[in-house]
């Protein structure tokens, strides 16, 4: 019995995959299909997730541990509700005033400390090598064409009007490589959905 | 009951809970106080979060059952579809928990594999990218071919037969001007980002707290 | 144990912090900053007089930062655009469709709408079934967006947020159905897919700066002006860096590392 | 008669792009089904993991191998973990312990690799073992570095650890000799990076898939990974280092195919470019 539901689920899995490689070709009820299967599925996952969360956390401590202020975000959390009435519509503000805040505040923390001062950091540490240097003098030409209004007319006519240009080139080399670099990581995902096609589902292996 | 409505408590809310934040990650080793606020205040979001999720449920809910209602054409029937499976696998989740043999046919059986299919459709959509982009209209455009071009070959087994040097080239643009780019885009959003969360703080990128009530 | 932690990333705030509210100031008192033209900013108007001239509805999306976490800036700019948009199709009386996948900002999207259809005096443009809320998985969330540029054919799609693999899955599937697409992004691994596949890409700070740029208040876009600002000290550290450290001495890197 | 021809480079310039889907699907499947067997050079990176490997694994050592993927990357990782677990289980009295701390796939994963994997002789619980997952990322990591019998109870099955020959003896990270770190994205390598090598110093290997190469690498320079594996190519040039041609080796055939495909769409869309009089095709 065991493995006729395997081989159920293997066919199941091959037409699922077949219609959602469809896309490109022509609109058909296949892939509509395929995408609401897979909305579905997706909302029910992480709304399960969030029942969990608010039911083995905030709930289970008041019951079991007696933590009163878990009931704030649960307030805080039905405020979003509110929403959907004309009349107490400004009250759905004051949660997404909380999350919004957390956003900021660790934005504003370790963004600054990781994009900003360790990568100068890492680029100006043991420059010994020719490529080290290189690379140092292509972030500061980079950085250039970012300028928007300090040293405006520089960027458009002066100095920076090269560095910004030779900033492009710097980025479209990076673009490029990137591009080519990742194109074998998709191919492999794709010979693995193929292979599973052939071996697992049409057992030509 | 209208002082509650005014527009100077998200605000308020927002400002104080990002200035814990900050004091947090910056000084949060010598203030206790600040370390356990900012993770109370961090636990709140996440209750918070879940509630938000239902009111995802709730949109997309309401969207379908719109469409059921009106027997919108060609479109109700997969609405009934998506209401059905949706609300069977929320029950089976959460009534029979993740180990329920029903939820998990219809993870690894149907979830997944769509997931993986569509991880793998980039690699279509990435191979008619680069057929489109990688055109030698101009020198921008030419260095972007040149340099997408030697890495395909340097990763691919064939490339080193065709010519050696490919995997040498291919390094050396991954590893300085590839890293340079990222170096420097990185810090100027640094600088797009502290600029935005003051411009919020100061309550002047207004767009998530909506118009005068 | 030291009282203060990063200290170098605290001083390094609060010099760009105090830049941008130095502009800012300077905006108050009448002295407007100048900002070079944004290729990717401007061209928003042009793509939804395409979409009204087509008859065809625009498409927006704010990728997959929640609003908790360090990512939410970038989704808290990519939300300022939509309210831009949305006031904008709300006035040619052309639907925008909104793929949501961060939960919590359908309230704001619902908000944005509404205020959108009553400043252009046209209440029935805010239709709720326009806000789409895809799941939180990020490939049901590249499925339904799929769906909507496939069966809509919306003549602009707007990508502003940020994103992870499934970026070139919106990118080519909107070019698939010949939308304009303009992007905006800060997650640095997906830059290169969308330069190569959209019409127009905001690149690094362009999309913190869109909202400030597109409401042309004057003092918004003085705190954009006041990210320069913290371009330069970069500039300066990286070359006073490159010279101290082939000279042998890296006193800045200890600097650096308090 | 100029418009026919001009019909033709403005044709090679917008191909309709579901013929190179079509294209590629059976690029891949031709060498999926008759392996053309391509010659794979060993790059320097992939061998200096498998000498590397060698030199830290002599006989009585303790390895500890992390799963921080999922399945849906197999196809890449897949390959890595099953050669590289291979080659370990090819060294003669060594202990090997199999665990996760990112990725709640890992076990299943562990189960997933042990099923292609020859054991030579090696037994559960005494030789190797499969602790399962242990929720919490990077405090997880924290306390097993330190204290290894407080974290781990039971393995994956539910054994009691006093039962398991092959974790007697191991109070913290200091009595593992070689860490074998398997990862596809966060959690991974940076929190591993954080919690076991940067405070203990230990040698580690790394496997990851192909987009974490470069941003990987200058830990290999800097000495914090003492190898790196990287996609499939990796798993390719491993599979052969220990002679064991698998799912790699057949899946590098059609990377190659797949690559000379889209190189060659791309001439043609130069090649109808330039021909063309340098005018843009219409858009496809």
């Amino acid at each position: 019995m065991a493995d006729m539901i395997v081989e159920i689920g293997i066919w199941v899995a091959a037409a699922y995959t077949l219609m959602i490689f469809s896309y490109p070709y022509k609109e058909t009820p296949l892939f509509k299909f395929a995408e609401h299967t897979m909305i579905g599925l997706g909302i029910a996952i992480t709304t399960i997730m969030g029942v969990r969360n608010i039911l083995d956390i905030a709930v289970k401590s008041i019951v079991e541990k007696g933590e009163i202020t878990w009931i704030v975000p649960i307030l805080l959390g039905l405020a979003l509700f509110t929403r959907y009435s004309k009349q107490y519509a400004w009250l759905s503000r004051w949660p997404l005033a909380l999350l919004v805040g957390i956003g900021i505040g660790l934005a504003m923390g370790s963004d600054v400390d990781a994009s900003f001062v360790t990568q100068i950091r890492s680029t100006v540490t043991g420059v010994d090598t020719l490529n080290e240097a290189l690379l140092g003098l292509m972030v500061i030409v980079t950085i250039t064409y970012f300028i928007f209004s300090i040293g405006k007319e520089q960027r458009e006519k002066g100095v920076f009007k090269h560095t910004s240009q030779l900033g492009r080139y710097v980025m479209m080399l990076c673009f490029g490589a990137v591009f080519g670099n990742t194109i074998m990581t998709r191919m492999s995902l794709l010979i693995g959905r193929i292979t599973f096609l052939l071996f697992e589902w049409l057992k030509l292996g | 009951m209208s002082f509650l409505k005014n527009r100077q408590i998200p605000i308020g809310i927002t400002l104080v809970v990002g200035l814990v934040m900050l004091v947090n990650y910056y000084f949060g080793a010598a203030l206790p106080p600040a370390k356990s606020a900012a993770t109370l205040v961090q636990n709140w979001a996440v209750i918070v979060a879940a509630f938000a999720l239902l009111i995802g449920l709730i949109n997309i809910s309401r969207i379908h059952i719109n469409h059921l209602l009106k027997r919108t054409k060609g479109q109700w029937i997969f609405s009934l579809w998506l209401l059905a499976i949706m609300y069977t696998m929320i029950a089976l989740g959460l009534i029979g928990t993740t180990k329920n043999p029903g939820y998990q046919w219809l993870y690894n059986y149907v979830f997944l594999p769509i997931d993986a299919t569509m991880y793998a459709s980039l690699a279509f959509f990435i191979s008619s990218a680069a057929y489109r982009a990688f055109r030698a209209r101009n020198l921008e455009s030419s260095l972007l071919l040149a340099s997408g071009v030697v890495t395909m070959l340097m990763n691919a087994p064939i490339g080193e037969i065709i010519w050696a040097a490919f995997p040498v080239i291919g390094d050396w643009i991954m590893v300085v001007p590839n890293v340079a780019t990222m170096r420097a885009i990185m810090i100027c959003i640094v600088m797009g980002s502290v600029s935005l969360g003051l411009r919020t703080l100061l309550v002047m990128e207004r767009g998530y707290l909506g118009r005068e009530e | 144990m030291a009282l203060i932690a990063h200290q170098s990333g605290l001083v390094t705030l609060l010099i760009l912090s105090g830049a941008v509210l130095y502009m800012i100031q300077r905006a108050r008192q009448g002295l407007k900053s100048e900002v070079r033209r944004v290729a990717g900013i401007e061209v928003i108007d042009e793509a939804i007089g395409r979409s009204t001239e087509m008859g065809r509805p625009v498409h927006i999306t704010n990728g997959l930062s929640n609003l908790y976490s360090s990512g939410s800036p970038q989704t808290i700019a990519g939300l300022s655009v939509l309210s831009y948009v949305a006031k904008k199709c709300a006035q040619n009386g052309i639907p925008l469709i909104t793929t949501i996948y961060v939960p919590e900002t359908i309230p704001m999207v619902m908000e944005m709408y509404r205020e959108a259809s009553m400043l252009a005096g046209n209440p029935e443009w805010f239709n709720e079934y326009n806000i789409r809320y895809m799941s939180s998985h990020r490939y049901s969330y590249a499925t339904g967006v799929q769906g909507v540029l496939q069966r809509e054919k919306p003549a602009a799609s707007f990508l502003m947020g940020s994103f992870m693999a499934e970026a070139l899955i919106f990118a080519e599937s909107g070019n698939i159905i010949g939308a304009m697409q303009v992007a905006g992004t800060a997650a640095t691994a997906q830059v290169p897919f969308f330069v190569v596949a959209c019409d127009y890409t905001l690149l690094g700070d362009e999309l913190y700066a869109a909202g400030a740029y597109l409401s042309q208040d004057a003092v918004q876009m003085a705190s954009i002006a006041g990210q320069d600002v913290g371009k330069y000290l970069a500039m300066i550290l990286l070359l006073a860096g490159l010279i101290l450290s082939v000279a042998g001495s890296n006193w800045l890197v200890n600097i650096l590392k308090l | 008669m100029t418009s026919a021809k001009e019909g033709i480079w403005n044709r090679m310039q917008t191909i309709d792009p579901r013929i190179l889907y079509i294209l590629i699907v059976v690029v891949i499947i031709l060498p999926l089904l008759s392996p053309l067997a391509l010659p794979i050079t060993v790059t320097s990176s992939t061998r200096n993991a498998y000498e590397k490997i060698d030199e830290y694994s002599p006989p009585g050592s303790v390895v500890v191998i992390a799963y921080e993927f999922i399945a849906g990357n197999w196809a890449e990782m897949g390959p890595i973990a099953v050669a590289m677990t291979q080659h370990l289980f090819s060294k003669p009295d060594i202990r090997i312990i199999m665990l996760a701390m990112g990725r709640d796939e890992g076990p299943i994963l562990v189960e997933y690799t042990l099923k292609y994997v020859d054991t030579m002789g090696k037994v559960y619980g005494e030789d190797y073992v499969n602790l399962g997952f242990f929720a919490g990322a990077e405090s997880a990591m924290a306390s097993f570095a330190s204290d290894i019998p407080g974290l781990v109870k039971t393995d994956y099955y539910g054994t009691p650890i006093e039962q398991i020959p092959v974790m007697s003896g191991l109070n913290d990270l200091n009595d593992v000799d070689l860490f074998l770190c398997l990862w596809s994205g966060t959690p991974g390598w940076g929190e591993y990076l954080r919690q076991w090598q940067t405070p203990y110093e230990i040698a580690v290997i790394g496997g990851t898939i192909g987009i974490n190469g470069p941003g990987a690498q200058p830990y290999v320079s800097s000495g914090q990974l003492k190898g790196l594996v990287v996609g499939l190519r990796g798993g390719g040039e491993y599979e052969k280092l220990i002679g064991k041609p698998g799912e790699a080796t057949a899946g590098l055939d059609a990377v190659s195919t797949t690559h000379l495909l889209i190189v060659a769409f791309i001439i043609l869309g130069n090649v109808g470019y330039f021909a063309g009089g340098r005018r843009v095709g219409g858009e496809a």
